[in-house]
């Protein structure tokens, strides 16, 4: 176990170290060592159960990690809770929306939580394509409308630090594009992003560089199986297999 | 309760004394056989033992 | 920056843990045999005053044992050492049986002297209700998988039960008066006095030792997990 | 300032509460109309002897109220726990006892509501008579509603997330309860039957220490139990 030095420095939007996390008698992270600057777009990969989403629970201050620390911008997310979670926007699997309230009164009461004026609601509503269905009930919905809201409350938040769990699930093209063009936007603006995938093709253009996770710790890859950006969908599932990950 | 001596009852002497005893004693056994189980249990996993 | 803290995974150090629970055995034995050899009948009770030598120690470790739960809760909340947490769980497992014993004991006392098995008096009214709080304690351990949430949420009910306690025993003694049924507890002569101190220390030597045994155990369980899972894949940075 | 900004939110959740409870109305009339049935129970395991149904009143009450109150507690979890909200709610910035107060508050005009319609039914079914001082006897019913809602919100955290809620909240929840319901029963009674003790005073005050303990304590304790 490493010893529990200084962060990095503040600019670093992720510095994890050794961060381990166990369910019961399983470890399923073994000590992850990640550090993600401000600005640079990484995408986790991984196979099933491999420890991506825990992980990302973690960073997120929902789980509190077995051993190991980890920062975002130089705050403690075992102590500091508070600190990390003004920066950190986190798009789970589950929509963590409201099935009786309408989606702007969804929007309303997050905009409330989060500390951010309503008038931005509207535009948010306008950018995912839901103004039509402002006053209707989240109970309604689809799962991609639903996913569309959730995406709508990122946008109100604009987090430094995104941390998206398969966000493209449920989207359909013209959603990817919102999404990866919302991922761009949060980037030029300086904000950093984690990606878990388990497909890369929709996020091409968008990542800087792919981080592979397998048994719970960061796969290093051999030269073999470096996955640059840009690669072809064959040479990211060669890649990917040479990895372990099927 | 307003009873000035209540003489008899001993049999509810004997019947405390014995559930203590026996209480204690099944508490000594169980306990001391799950310090064994689990020492033996840790034994196995520390050589590598598969453990399902 | 909080410390990791992984002592729990490491097997308990061993200690002279066999020959203490020999001699508190011994011990144990003696006093019970020197108590009940050497107390006179009571004027007023007669023989039954000897089941004073089991009823007041058993009431007095299920107390110190949900003192320990209580102590050791706290100090997990506070430094997140998994080992108060076990040590909490063992403690509430033995303290669950002497209050259960406990209670047969009271009702076995409560029986030839009031003639009724039980009474609504203060003592043994919250005696029951810490017996429940201490299932409900281990309902929950047992309900809950993940050992991090198992030790908070059990670590905050088991304060919250123990703040309970003398509220439940201040106000149903509050209810009892009301009712004017409290009987008057007398002073203790110091012929019996000798003999219930020496039980109480006896019982306390083996409270003490069947939580350190448990707590050895599940310690030893913890281990064993951990280096399961070392060993089944391949070696573990810790 | 972090105080005014918690408090924004505890407001935002009770409005989030009560809306989404009241837009599913069938919850509400549903826990309701389990307080009168337990009531209706109460009478025929009481007997149709007037007297002693007054006497039992106030204890048949607060137990209506407790068993019916149990689902309410379960019930504002649940509303968190589909579609994954309480994880969006954990993950806003601010206190969490933000969280606790607003669902304290949530909990509190929710088993409120339905105690008026317990208690109005219950004079009814058991014949009693509406005392002079009914002021006062809202007070107490106020009191024993903090304390029953405070540690009633605050397990409900920990069972509704857990295995085996339906037995695990009133296995935890009714020994702590012990002593709220019993001098809320007892002032109750004094109220309703004469205070032949003259005892109601001691009760009030030991239910208001009884509710400032739970309270203080539950908010100290409720970020280890909803945290992790």
């Amino acid at each position: 176990m490493q010893n529990s030095a200084p962060p990095l420095s503040p600019n670093h939007a992720l510095d994890a170290r050794g961060v381990a996390r166990r369910f019961g008698a399983r470890w399923v992270l073994r000590g992850i060592n990640l550090q993600v600057r401000a600005g640079e777009m990484v995408g986790l990969l991984g196979h099933n159960g491999c420890g991506k989403s825990t992980f990302m629970r973690i960073v997120a201050t929902l789980l509190k990690a077995s051993a190991g620390d980890c920062f975002v911008y130089g705050s403690n997310v075992k102590t500091e809770g508070d600190a990390v979670r003004h920066h950190v926007g986190f798009f789970s699997h589950v929509p963590g929306l409201y099935d009786d309230l309408s989606a702007r009164e969804n929007l309303a009461f997050a905009a409330t939580m989060l500390g951010f004026p309503e008038a931005d609601i509207d535009a948010a509503l306008e950018r995912v394509g839901l103004m039509h269905v402002t006053n209707e009930r989240v109970r309604g919905f689809s799962a991609g409308m639903q996913r569309r809201l959730s995406l709508a409350r990122l946008i109100l938040q604009r987090p430094r630090l995104l941390l998206l769990d398969e966000p493209y699930n449920n989207l359909d093209v013209a959603g990817i594009a919102l999404m990866n063009g919302f991922i761009r936007e949060l980037n030029a603006a300086g904000g950093a992003a984690i990606v878990v995938l388990h497909d890369l093709v929709p996020a091409r253009g968008v990542l800087d560089r792919t981080v592979i996770i397998r048994d719970g710790r960061v796969h290093t890859p051999s030269a073999g199986d470096l996955i640059h950006d840009g690669a072809s969908p064959q040479a990211i599932t060669a890649a990917a297999g040479a990895a372990g990950i099927s | 309760m307003n009873s000035a001596t209540v003489s008899g009852g001993i049999e509810y002497v004997v019947a405390s004394y014995v559930i203590t005893w026996v209480v204690l004693g099944v508490m000594l056994v169980r306990i001391v056989g799950s310090v064994r189980r689990a020492r033996a249990e840790y034994d196995q996993a520390r050589t590598g033992g598969f453990r399902t | 920056m909080s410390p990791v803290n992984t002592n729990a995974f490491d097997p308990p150090k061993a200690g002279p843990w066999v020959a203490i629970g020999w001699l508190s055995f011994a011990f144990f034995v003696f006093t019970q045999v020197f108590a009940v050899m050497t107390s006179p009948a009571d004027a007023m009770m007669g023989h039954l005053q000897k089941m004073m030598y089991v009823h007041v120690p058993a009431a007095w470790v299920t107390f110190l044992a949900f003192g320990i739960v209580l102590v050791a809760s706290l100090y997990f909340l506070m430094k997140e050492d998994e080992r108060a947490d076990l040590l909490a769980a063992s403690a509430a497992e033995v303290g669950s049986l002497f209050c259960g014993l406990t209670l047969v004991l009271g009702m076995l006392w409560g029986r030839p002297t009031w003639n009724v098995w039980w009474s609504w008096d203060a003592r043994l009214t919250s005696t029951l209700v810490l017996f429940l709080i201490f299932v409900g304690y281990l309902a929950l351990r047992s309900f809950v998988e993940d050992p991090q949430r198992r030790g908070q949420w059990s670590a905050a009910v088991g304060i919250l039960g123990a703040i309970n306690v003398p509220i439940v025993w201040m106000s149903v003694r509050w209810w009892r008066t009301l009712h004017q049924i409290q009987s008057n507890p007398r002073g203790l002569s110091p012929e019996y006095l000798r003999g219930l101190l020496l039980n109480v220390a006896a019982f306390t030597l083996l409270c003490i030792w069947f939580i350190q045994r448990r707590y050895v155990a599940a310690r030893y369980e913890r281990a064993a997990e951990h280096a399961s899972q070392a060993a089944a894949l391949g070696g573990n940075d810790e | 300032m972090a105080f005014r900004d918690d408090m924004r939110r505890t407001r935002a959740i009770v409005w989030k509460d009560l809306t989404t409870e009241r837009r599913s109305k069938a919850g509400f009339n549903s826990v309701a109309a389990l307080g009168i049935t337990i009531l209706v129970l109460f009478g025929f395991a009481l007997g149709p002897d007037g007297a002693m149904l007054k006497a039992a009143a106030a204890g048949a009450l607060w137990l209506a109220v407790l068993f019916a109150g149990v689902l309410a507690f379960n019930r504002s979890y649940q509303v968190e726990l589909e579609g994954g909200a309480l994880e969006a709610l954990l993950l806003y910035p601010g206190a969490r006892w933000a969280i606790f107060a607003g669902k304290l508050i949530a909990n509190l005009i929710f088993v409120t509501a339905m105690l008026v319609i317990v208690v109005a039914v219950g004079i009814v079914l058991f014949q009693v008579r509406i005392p002079a001082q009914w002021p006062s006897l809202i007070g107490i019913m106020m009191l024993g509603v903090i304390g029953i809602v405070a540690l009633g919100t605050f397990y409900a955290a920990m069972s509704s997330r857990s295995r085996a809620r339906e037995v695990l909240l009133p296995l935890l929840l009714y020994p702590m309860l012990i002593p709220v319901l019993l001098a809320s029963m007892e002032a109750t009674k004094a109220f309703l039957i004469g205070d032949v003790m003259n005892a109601t005073g001691a009760w009030v005050q030991m239910l208001s220490l009884f509710d400032v303990i739970f309270l203080v304590a539950t908010f100290l304790a409720f970020e280890y139990v909803i945290e992790v």
